[in-house]
C-alpha cells in the first residue's frame, strides 16, 4: 500500500478525484443539494488521498517523477516531479482543503437558490486541481498551465457572488495583477530556456552554469516580482485585501491559507534548488521585502474595520515573516553557512504550515460570523460570544495563534524565525548584521502590533453588548462548520505543543534539497519535545510550558475558589457607567481602539480624519445631536504607482486610436508610406 | 532539600510582591513627608478582598470570569522560571527569553480582553492604551534581553545570569545602554510613573486601573496580586540579569538565606529608584510615550551594534 | 477527383439559390455543398498526409499547408452555413431583412466558398490572384448586406483598400515572373516551375518583389499599416461572414504570402523575409493591443484580436524552426476560436440589438450558454492554458527568445495587455444587472450548436492531435 | 516596333495620368482614361506586329473593346444618371500636387529604382516611365476625394502595371491576360453598383462624408 501511494498511480489518482468531482458537479447542476454533496465529498476524498500520498512520500523520502504522453509540440512535456518539498505542500493543500470542504458542506447551503451550486463545485475542484498541478509540475511549461488554471478558477470563485458589484471589480483587479505576475514568470522561464534550452527544472538545475550571472540576476528580479504578486508582498499587494474577502468564506480561507504559499513554494524551489549558487544581495532583497511587508501589513490591518480585509492584510504580514525566514536562509547559503540556512528554511516552512492552519481557522470562523450577521463591518458587531460561543472560542484560538502566544503553533514558528535572525545578528559582516537587526526589529514590532490588532478584532466583534440588532438574531452555525473550525483549532494547539516532532519532519523535508544533503543540523529535539538550537543557544518546549501552566492554573483555581472562603455571594448588576443609562454607543469602536496607534504611525499611514457633526438646530449650531468620526487611510500605492501607470497606458491607447480616423485616403496613404519605407530600406 | 528550593522558587514571587508594593507606597509617603500605611498593608488588602462578596456586570462573558485566573497563573509561571536567589533550577524548559516575553504577552492579551468585555467606556480606552504601549514596548524589551543574551551566548535566562561574562569589563557600555532601555520598558510594562499613575482613577490618564475597574472581590484581588507579581518579575529580571552576583551556589540553607537576603537588597534598590521617579517626575502626555519607548528601542539597537564592533 | 465534386457542388448550389424561390431549398443546398466541401477536404487531407501532395490536374495542386487550410476553411464554412440559416431565420422573424436578401446572401456565400476553394488549390500564382480578387468582390456585397450607410461605407473602404493591395500583389507576382526566360511555357507557370526558375532571379528584384507581395497580400491578411479596413468590415458584416472572413480568408492570404516567401528564401536566404515578417508582426501586436484597450464595439474587438493573432503567426514564421510548426497550429486554433466568438457574439447581437459593449449588461443571466461560450472563446484566444493556444503562443516565443529576445518580450507584454482589455470588456458585458426590458433565455438550439461544435473541436485538438494532422503539420513546416 | 513609337504611346499614358490630376470635371476624367487605354492597346498591337502570334491580337482587340468603349460608357451613363458633372476637389491644391508629381517622377527615375527599371536593359527609359506612371496613379487615389476619381485612379494603376509588364518582357500567355481583363470587368460592374449605392445613401460621390466608422 505504501509503495502504491508514493508512486505515479497514486499522484494520478489524486488528480482524478478532483477531475471527477469537477465534472460531476457540472452534470448535477440542476439539483443544488446533490451538486453540493457530490463536489464536497469528492473534494474531501481527494484531500484525504492527498494526505496519504503526501505522508507516504514524506516518510519514504522517495522523489516520484514521471512523464505522461507525448504532445505534438516539443515544449509541452507533461512531467510530474514531486520531491519532499512538493509532498509537504501537497500535505498542506490537502489538510486545509479537507477542512475547508467539510466547512463548505454547511456553508454553501446559504447559496442555495441564489446561485448555481454546480458551478461553484466545478471551479472549487478545478482550483484545487490547479494548485496540486502547480506543486507537482516537473517542467516550467506544465507549471505555467497549472498556475493559470489555478488563477482563472480562483477568479471565477471570487466573482461567484456576482450580483455584488465590487466583487466583480475585486475579481477583475485580481486576475489583471495575477496575469501581469504570470507574464513576469513566463519571461523569467524564457530567459532560462534561452541558455539551457529546456523548461525542465532538473535539466535547468544541472546546466545552470551556462546561464551568465547578469541573466540569473534578471531571472531573480522577474521571479521575485512574479511570485511576489501572487504572494502579496507589499508594493504588489493591492489586489489581496479586495480579492480574498470577495470569495465565499471557505474559498477565501483556501486562497489565504494555501494559494499565496504557492508563490513561496516556487521561490524556495527556484532560489534554493534550481538557481544555486546565488549571490548575497538576493537574500538581502528578500529579507528586506519580508521586513517591510510584515510591518506595513500589520499597520494596514490595524486601520481596517472590515473583518475579512483585516485578515487579508494579516496574510501579507505573515507572508512577510515567511520571507524573513527565507531571506535569511538565502543569505546563509550565499555565505556557505549551510546549517544556519537549514535552520532558517525549516523556520520558513514551519511558519508556512502554521499560517495556513490559523489563517484558515480565522477566515472560517469570521465567515460563520458574517454568515449570521450578514455584514463585514466590525462596527456593527459586539456581544457575539453570547450567541455564538463556539465560533467565538475558535476565533479566540485563531487570534492567539496568529499573535504568537505560546501554547499555540504561531509562537513556535515565530520563535524559530527569531532564532535564525539572531544567528544572523551574530555574523561578522557589519552591513549584513545591521540588516538582520532591522529585520528582527521589524519582527518584534509586527508581533506587538498583531497582538493589539487581534485584541481589537476579537474584542469588538465578540465581547461587550451588540451594536446592531442583527447580532441578536445570530444563532450558532451548523455542525459541519463547527467540525471544520474545531479540527483546525485542535491542529493549531497540537502543532504548537508537539512542535518538536513537526520541526524534525520539516528538517527531513528541507534536507530534500541537494545543497542541504550533507549538512549537520543545528536543531536537536530532546525526548520532552524541547527544540534546542545551535547546541543549546536557545531551547523551548511547548509541553512543559503547557504542563506547568495548567498545573498552576488548577492549583490557583482550587485555592481561590474553595480554599479561602466559600460563602461569597455573586451579584450580577449593570456595568459602571457614571450613572447614565448604558447605551451601545458608549462602547469603544474599532476605529477608536486603533486610533492611537494610527496617529502614532501617521507618517507612514497618512490617515485622513473627517468629523461630521449634526446639530440640534441648524442656525445656532451650538448643541450637537450626533458626531461621527471617519478615519480613512489613503492607498499610497494606488495613487502614486498604479493610477499613473493606468493613465499612461490609456493615454497611449487613445493616441493610437487616431490611426482609425475614418478617412479612406489616409488609409491608402498608410499603405503607400509603408511600401516606400520598405523599399528604401533595401534599395 | 532540592524540593524546598523548588517550592521556594515557585512561591517566592507571589509571596514577596505585595511587600514590594508596600515598600514603594511607604517610601512615597515618606517623600511626601507623611507616615503612610505599614509595608504589610497590601497583604491585608488582598486578604480582605479575597473574603468580600462580588458584583459582576450582566454583559460579562466567560472571558471576564476566567481572565484573572489566567493572568495570575501566567505571572506565577514566569516568576518561577526567572533566576531569583539561585541558579541551579535552570533545567525548567520555559525559561527561554522569548518564552518569557510572549508568556507575559498572554497576560496582557487577557487583561485587555477583560477590559473590553464589560462594554463600559473606561475599559475600552484602557485596553486600547494598554495595547498601544505594550506593542511599542515589545521592541525595546526583546532587544534589551537580546543584547545580554548575545553577549553570554545563550538565551536561557538562568545561564545568562550565571555566565558572568558581564563581570569582565569588556562590555560595560552595551550593558549600561541595555539596562537603561530595559528600565524604560519596565516602567511601561508595570504601568509605573511616566506611563500611568497606579494610584489614580482619573478616566483621562488611567491605563491599567481602567481595565480592572469592573472587578471586585477575589477576582480584583487576583488582578492586583498579578500586577504586583509583574512588578517583582521585572525588577528581579533587571537586577539578576544585569547585575548577576550574590546567587546561592549550593543547596545548604545557609547559602539559600544569603541568596534571598541579597535578592531583598537588590529589589529594595529597584523600589527606591521607582519611588524616586514617581515622586520627582510628572506623568507624560500619552502621545509623548511612544517617543520614550522608541528611545529605549534605539538604545538597545545601538547596544546590540556595539557588542561586536568592540 | 474530390476537388471536382466540391466545385460542382458549389456551382450547383449557386445556380439553385439564384433560381429557386423557396428559402428551405436554398438553405438545404448551401449546407449540402459545404458538407460535401468538408468531406472532400478531409479526404484530400488524408491523401496529402499519405502521399505528400495532391494534383488531380495540372492546374490544381494541394500541398501539406494547403490541405490544412482547406480543412480549416471548410470546417468553419460548414459550421458557418448551419449558423447562417438559424441566424437569418431569426433576422427575418424580427423583419430586419426580407427573403430576397436571404437568397442573395446564400448566392454570395456559395460564390465566396467557391472562390476560396479556387484560391487554395490554384497551382498558378495569377489564378490564385484572380481567385482572391473574386473573394474580395463576393464579400464586398456581403459586408454591405444590411444596406445602411455605415455598411456601405465599410464595404466601399474594404473594396478600395483590398483592390489596391491586390494590385500591388499583382505587380509583385509579375516581378517574380521576370526570372522566367521568355517561352510559350509561360502560359501555365505553376508554383513549382516558378520556384525552379527562381535561381535566375536577380537578388534585388526578388527582395523588391517580396516587399510588394508582402504589402499586397498583407493588406488581405491585415498586418498593421494595412489593417484599417478590417475593424470596419468585421463590425458591419453579418456575424457568420465575419467568422468566415477571419477564420477562412485570413489563412488563405497568409499561405499565398508564404508560398512567395519560400521562393524568395530560395534566392536570397531566409533572413530577409523573416526580418520583414517580424517587423510587421510586432507592429500588428503592439497597435492592436493598444487600440483594443478601449474599444467600444465588441465586433471591432474581435477584428483587432484577428490582427493581433495574424501578427503572432507572422512572428512565428519570422522566428522559424519550431516557431513555424507552432504558427500553423496557432492558425488552426485561431480560425476555429474566431468562429466560436463570432457566433456567440451573433447571439448577443440578436438579443441586445446593439454591438456596443456599453449597452450589454448582465449577459450571463440573460444568455447563460452564449456567455459561457464567449468567455471560453476569450480564454482560448488570449492564450490561457489549458487550451492549445497557450502552448503554441509560448512555443513561438521560446523559438523567438533565442535570436530576438527583445521582440518576444515586447510581444508577451502586449499580449498581456490584450488579455487585460479583453477581460475588462467581458466583465463589463457579462456581470452586473441585466436591463429590465430584455427577456431572458437563449435564441434557439441551432444558434448554440455551431459554437459548441467548434469549441469541442478546439478542446479535442488542444489535448489530442490526430496523427494525419500531425504529419501534415510537420511536412508543412518543412516546406516553409 | 521601334522603341520610339512605344516611347510615344507610353508618354501618352503618362500624360493622361498627369491630366487626371488636373481636371475638375468627371467627364474629362473618363475621356482621359479612355485615351490611356487606347494607347495601351496600341502598344499591345505594336508588340503583336513584332511577334506575330495570333492570340496577342485577340487580347489587344478585346482590351480595346473593354477599356476604351465599355468602361467609359458605363461611367458616362453613371454621370448622367446622377448628374455629377464635377468631381470633388483634391486634398492638395493644383500647384502643390504638381510639385509632388514632379518629386515622384524624379524618384522613379532616380538610381534608387535602377535595378527595377533595368530588368530589360534596352527598355530602361520605358520601364522608368511606367514606374513613374504607377507612382502617379497611386498618388491620384490618395489625392482625390471623389469616388469616381478613385475608381479611375485604380484602373490607371492597373493600366500602368500592365504597361510595365509588357515592356519588362512579360508577354503573358493569352489565357492569363483574358483572366485579368475578365477580373477587371467584374470589378467595374461592382464598382459601378457601389457608386450608385453610395449616391443613394450619401447623396453625392464625395467620400469624405464617409468618416463615421472611427470606433
Amino acid at each position: 500500500m505504501f509503495a502504491l501511494l508514493a508512486s505515479p498511480t497514486g499522484i494520478l489518482a489524486l488528480f482524478s478525484f478532483f477531475f471527477v468531482g469537477a465534472l460531476g458537479s457540472l452534470l448535477t447542476r440542476k439539483y443544488d443539494t446533490l451538486a453540493n454533496a457530490w463536489s464536497s465529498t469528492l473534494a474531501i476524498m481527494g484531500c484525504i488521498w492527498g494526505l496519504l500520498v503526501a505522508s507516504a512520500v514524506m516518510l519514504s523520502g522517495a522523489t516520484v517523477s514521471f512523464g505522461v504522453g507525448r504532445a505534438v509540440l516539443p515544449i509541452l512535456v507533461i512531467s510530474f516531479h514531486s520531491d519532499m518539498l512538493s509532498a509537504f505542500f501537497i500535505f498542506l493543500i490537502s489538510l486545509i482543503g479537507l477542512l475547508c470542504s467539510v466547512y463548505g458542506i454547511g456553508y454553501i447551503k446559504h447559496y442555495y437558490g441564489k446561485y448555481d451550486i454546480g458551478v461553484l463545485g466545478f471551479f472549487y475542484n478545478v482550483f484545487i486541481l490547479g494548485i496540486l498541478l502547480v506543486v507537482t509540475a516537473g517542467n516550467g511549461m506544465f507549471f505555467l498551465i497549472g498556475w493559470e488554471v489555478m488563477s482563472v478558477a480562483s477568479y471565477f470563485l471570487i466573482v461567484y457572488d456576482r450580483h455584488e458589484h465590487d466583487n466583480v471589480k475585486a475579481g477583475f483587479l485580481y486576475l489583471v495583477m495575477t496575469y501581469i505576475g504570470t507574464t513576469f514568470i513566463v519571461v523569467s522561464f524564457l530567459l532560462l530556456y534561452k541558455y539551457t534550452h529546456s523548461f525542465d527544472f532538473e535539466v535547468i538545475k544541472h546546466s545552470i552554469a551556462l546561464v551568465p550571472a547578469s541573466v540569473k540576476n534578471a531571472v531573480f528580479v522577474l521571479a521575485t516580482i512574479g511570485f511576489g504578486i501572487k504572494a502579496g508582498i507589499v508594493p504588489l499587494h493591492i489586489w489581496l485585501p479586495t480579492a480574498h474577502p470577495a470569495a465565499p468564506s471557505h474559498v477565501s480561507a483556501f486562497l489565504s491559507g494555501v494559494m499565496i504559499k504557492v508563490g513561496i513554494f516556487m521561490m524556495i524551489r527556484l532560489f534554493l534548488d534550481v538557481l544555486q549558487p546565488i549571490p548575497l544581495w538576493w537574500g538581502a532583497v528578500v529579507l528586506m521585502t519580508g521586513a517591510i511587508s510584515s510591518l506595513l501589513g500589520v499597520l494596514y490591518a490595524l486601520t481596517e474595520h472590515d473583518i475579512k480585509r483585516l485578515l487579508a492584510y494579516h496574510s501579507i504580514e505573515n507572508i512577510g515573516i515567511i520571507l524573513l525566514g527565507l531571506g535569511s536562509s538565502l543569505i546563509f547559503t550565499s555565505l556557505h553557512m549551510l546549517p544556519l540556512a537549514l535552520l532558517s528554511l525549516v523556520a520558513a516552512l514551519f511558519h508556512t504550515l502554521n499560517h495556513a492552519i490559523f489563517k484558515s481557522l480565522l477566515f472560517l470562523s469570521a465567515g460563520s460570523a458574517i454568515n449570521q450577521v450578514h455584514t463585514r463591518n466590525m462596527e456593527k458587531y459586539g456581544g457575539l460570544i453570547k450567541y455564538m460561543p463556539y465560533t467565538a472560542f475558535f476565533f479566540l484560538v485563531g487570534s492567539m495563534a496568529i499573535s504568537a502566544l505560546p501554547p499555540f503553533n504561531g509562537f513556535f514558528s515565530e520563535w524559530m524565525t527569531y532564532q535564525s535572525l539572531f544567528q544572523g545578528i551574530m555574523l561578522s559582516d557589519i552591513s549584513i548584521r545591521w540588516m538582520f537587526i532591522s529585520a528582527a526589529g521589524a519582527l518584534t514590532f509586527t508581533g506587538g502590533l498583531a497582538l493589539a490588532c487581534f485584541v481589537k478584532a476579537f474584542g469588538i466583534m465578540f465581547l461587550a453588548r451588540p451594536r446592531s440588532a442583527e447580532v441578536s438574531h445570530a444563532k450558532e452555525s451548523s455542525l459541519s462548520l463547527l467540525i471544520g473550525m474545531g479540527s483546525l483549532a485542535a491542529l493549531s494547539l497540537l502543532f504548537g505543543v508537539f512542535s518538536g516532532r513537526v520541526v524534525l519532519l520539516l528538517e527531513k523535508i528541507a534536507r530534500g534539497f541537494t545543497i542541504f544533503q550533507s549538512t549537520e543540523s543545528y536543531i536537536t529535539i530532546s525526548n520532552s519535545q524541547a527544540i534546542s538550537v545551535n547546541n543549546g543557544f536557545a531551547s523551548i518546549s511547548g509541553v512543559t510550558f503547557l504542563g506547568i501552566f495548567i498545573l498552576l492554573l488548577a492549583v490557583v483555581g482550587i485555592v481561590v475558589r474553595f480554599g479561602v472562603y466559600r460563602r461569597q455571594q455573586l451579584r450580577v448588576g449593570a456595568t459602571w457607567d457614571c450613572g447614565t443609562d448604558l447605551a451601545p454607543r458608549m462602547e469603544i469602536t474599532a476605529t477608536g481602539f486603533a486610533q492611537s496607534i494610527v496617529l502614532i504611525f501617521k507618517g507612514i499611514l497618512k490617515p485622513s480624519i473627517q468629523h461630521e457633526i449634526e446639530y440640534q438646530d441648524s442656525e445656532t449650531r451650538y448643541l450637537p445631536k450626533s458626531r461621527t468620526v471617519i478615519l480613512g487611510i489613503g492607498d499610497v500605492y494606488q495613487s502614486y504607482f498604479y493610477q499613473p501607470l493606468r493613465k499612461i497606458v490609456t493615454l497611449l491607447s487613445l493616441r493610437t486610436k487616431h490611426i482609425q480616423s475614418g478617412n479612406v485616403n489616409t488609409y491608402i496613404s498608410y499603405i503607400f508610406i509603408a511600401l516606400v519605407i520598405a523599399l528604401l530600406t533595401i534599395l | 532539600m532540592t524540593s524546598v528550593v523548588w517550592i521556594l522558587q515557585f512561591i517566592l514571587t507571589p509571596a514577596l510582591s505585595p511587600l514590594c508594593i508596600g515598600v514603594i507606597k511607604k517610601m512615597k509617603a515618606r517623600f511626601q513627608n507623611r507616615v503612610g500605611a505599614s509595608i504589610f498593608q497590601p497583604y491585608r488588602d488582598l486578604w480582605k478582598l479575597l473574603h468580600k462578596d462580588e458584583t459582576m456586570s450582566r454583559d460579562a462573558s466567560w472571558i471576564f470570569r476566567f481572565a484573572p485566573y489566567i493572568v495570575f497563573t501566567v505571572t506565577l509561571v514566569v516568576g518561577a522560571s526567572i533566576p531569583l536567589f539561585a541558579l541551579f533550577p535552570s533545567h525548567i524548559m520555559s525559561s527561554d527569553m522569548l518564552m518569557i516575553i510572549y508568556a507575559l504577552a498572554i497576560g496582557t492579551f487577557f487583561l485587555a480582553l477583560a477590559g473590553l468585555d464589560t462594554g463600559g467606556a473606561f475599559g475600552g480606552f484602557g485596553s486600547s492604551r494598554e495595547m498601544t504601549l505594550s506593542a511599542l514596548a515589545e521592541g525595546g524589551f526583546v532587544f534589551s534581553l537580546l543584547t545580554i543574551a548575545l553577549m553570554s551566548g545563550t538565551t536561557n535566562v538562568f545561564s545568562i545570569a550565571g555566565s558572568g561574562v558581564l563581570a569582565q569589563g569588556q562590555y560595560v557600555l552595551p550593558v549600561f545602554l541595555a539596562f537603561i532601555g530595559f528600565f524604560i520598558v519596565l516602567l511601561a510594562e508595570t504601568a509605573r510613573f511616566p506611563y500611568d499613575n497606579p494610584a489614580t482613577h482619573l478616566e483621562l490618564t488611567m491605563i491599567h486601573e481602567a481595565m480592572i475597574l469592573e472587578y471586585s472581590g477575589k477576582r480584583l484581588a487576583l488582578m492586583e496580586w498579578a500586577s504586583a507579581n509583574k512588578l517583582l518579575i521585572f525588577s528581579a529580571m533587571g537586577a539578576n540579569l544585569f547585575f548577576p552576583f550574590g546567587f546561592a551556589v549550593s543547596v545548604d540553607p545557609q547559602a539559600i538565606i544569603m541568596g534571598i537576603a541579597i535578592l531583598f537588597m537588590k529589589l529594595f534598590v529597584f523600589c527606591f529608584v521607582i519611588t524616586l521617579i514617581e515622586s520627582s517626575m510628572a506623568k507624560f502626555r500619552f502621545f509623548r510615550l511612544p517617543d520614550l519607548l522608541l528611545i529605549s528601542f534605539i538604545l538597545n539597537a545601538v547596544a546590540l551594534g556595539l557588542i561586536y564592533s568592540l | 477527383m474530390e476537388l471536382f465534386i466540391i466545385f460542382a457542388a458549389f456551382i450547383v448550389a449557386t445556380i439553385i439559390s439564384s433560381l429557386v424561390k423557396q428559402r428551405g431549398v436554398v438553405e438545404f443546398f448551401s449546407v449540402a455543398a459545404s458538407a460535401i466541401g468538408l468531406f472532400g477536404a478531409l479526404r484530400v487531407a488524408l491523401q496529402v498526409a499519405a502521399t505528400g501532395s495532391y494534383t488531380p490536374v495540372a492546374l490544381l495542386h494541394v500541398d501539406a499547408l494547403g490541405a490544412i487550410v482547406l480543412l480549416v476553411i471548410f470546417c468553419v464554412g460548414f459550421v458557418a452555413a448551419i449558423y447562417s440559416i438559424a441566424y437569418l431565420r431569426m433576422e427575418t422573424s424580427k423583419n430586419i431583412i426580407g427573403v430576397t436578401r436571404v437568397r442573395q446572401y446564400f448566392i454570395l456565400f456559395n460564390l465566396f466558398s467557391l472562390a476560396m476553394l479556387l484560391a487554395v488549390t490554384a497551382n498558378n500564382p495569377i489564378f490564385a490572384w484572380i481567385a482572391i480578387e473574386a473573394t474580395t468582390l463576393s464579400t464586398a456585397f456581403l459586408i454591405s448586406f444590411y444596406d445602411k450607410p455605415s455598411a456601405i461605407e465599410a464595404a466601399w473602404k474594404y473594396l478600395i483598400i483590398n483592390s489596391i493591395g491586390l494590385l500591388l500583389g499583382f505587380f509583385g507576382t509579375l516581378m517574380y515572373f521576370t526570372s522566367v526566360i521568355v517561352s510559350d511555357g509561360g502560359a501555365f507557370m505553376s508554383w513549382q516551375a516558378l520556384a525552379a526558375s527562381a535561381a535566375g532571379l536577380d537578388s534585388l528584384i526578388a527582395k523588391i518583389a517580396f516587399i510588394f507581395v508582402l504589402i499586397g497580400y498583407g493588406t488581405k491578411v491585415g498586418f498593421v499599416p494595412m489593417h484599417t479596413w478590417k475593424p470596419d468590415a468585421y463590425s458591419k458584416a453579418p456575424n457568420p461572414i465575419g467568422a468566415l472572413l477571419s477564420g477562412a480568408l485570413l489563412p488563405i492570404a497568409f499561405i499565398t504570402l508564404l508560398k512567395f516567401k519560400s521562393i524568395t528564401d530560395a534566392v536570397v536566404g531566409p533572413q530577409f523575409s523573416q526580418q520583414l515578417l517580424i517587423v510587421f508582426g510586432t507592429l500588428s501586436i503592439v497597435v492592436a493591443a493598444l487600440i483594443m484597450l478601449n474599444a467600444k464595439n465588441y465586433k471591432r474587438l474581435l477584428a483587432y484580436s484577428s490582427i493581433e493573432n495574424a501578427g503572432l503567426m507572422a512572428l512565428g514564421f519570422g522566428f522559424g524552426g519550431m516557431g513555424a510548426v507552432a504558427a500553423i497550429l496557432h492558425l488552426i486554433y485561431h480560425s476555429l476560436v474566431k468562429g466560436v466568438m463570432f457566433f456567440s457574439s451573433g447571439n448577443l447581437l440578436l438579443k441586445y440589438h446593439s454591438a456596443k459593449i456599453g449597452k450589454i449588461k448582465g449577459a450571463l443571466s440573460v444568455l447563460p450558454t452564449t456567455s459561457v461560450l464567449f468567455i471560453a472563446g476569450f480564454l482560448v484566444v488570449t492564450g490561457v492554458p489549458p487550451f492549445g493556444m497557450f502552448v503554441t503562443k509560448l512555443q513561438i516565443l521560446s523559438a523567438g527568445i533565442q535570436a530576438h529576445p527583445a521582440v518576444s518580450i515586447i510581444a508577451l507584454a502586449f499580449m498581456a495587455l490584450i488579455f487585460i482589455s479583453f477581460l475588462k470588456h467581458s466583465t463589463a458585458m457579462f456581470f452586473g444587472e441585466p436591463p429590465k426590458d430584455v427577456v431572458h433565455g437563449e435564441g434557439g438550439i441551432w444558434l448554440l450548436i455551431p459554437p459548441v461544435l467548434l469549441l469541442a473541436v478546439i478542446i479535442m485538438l488542444s489535448f489530442y492531435i490526430p496523427p494525419f494532422l500531425a504529419s501534415l503539420l510537420h511536412d508543412a513546416a518543412a516546406l516553409y | 516596333m521601334t522603341t520610339l513609337i512605344s516611347q510615344l504611346l507610353l508618354e501618352i499614358v503618362f500624360g493622361t495620368i498627369v491630366f487626371l490630376h488636373i481636371t475638375k470635371k468627371n467627364f474629362s476624367m473618363v475621356l482621359a482614361y479612355a485615351l490611356q487605354s487606347l494607347a495601351l492597346s496600341a502598344i499591345l498591337l505594336g508588340s503583336f506586329f513584332e511577334t506575330g502570334n495570333m492570340p496577342l491580337m485577340l487580347i489587344a482587340l478585346f482590351e480595346l473593346l473593354v477599356k476604351v468603349f465599355l468602361a467609359p460608357i458605363f461611367f458616362i451613363k453613371l454621370i448622367q444618371k446622377h448628374e455629377v458633372p464635377f468631381s470633388t476637389s483634391t486634398y492638395l491644391n493644383t500647384p502643390l500636387s504638381l510639385i509632388v508629381i514632379a518629386a515622384l517622377t524624379f524618384i522613379a527615375y532616380s538610381k534608387k529604382f535602377l535595378p527595377l527599371s533595368s530588368i530589360v536593359a534596352s527598355h530602361q527609359a520605358l520601364l522608368a516611365l511606367a514606374l513613374a506612371a504607377m507612382f502617379l496613379s497611386f498618388f491620384l487615389i490618395i489625392n482625390r476625394k471623389g469616388a469616381l476619381s478613385q475608381i479611375i485612379g485604380i484602373l490607371s494603376l492597373e493600366n500602368s502595371i500592365v504597361a510595365f509588364s509588357i515592356f519588362a518582357g512579360l508577354e503573358q500567355s493569352p489565357a492569363l491576360q483574358l483572366g485579368i481583363i475578365f477580373a477587371i470587368i467584374i470589378w467595374l460592374i461592382i464598382a459601378r453598383v457601389f457608386m450608385s449605392m453610395i449616391y443613394k445613401h450619401f447623396g453625392s460621390l464625395d467620400i469624405t462624408a464617409m468618416k463615421h466608422l472611427t470606433d
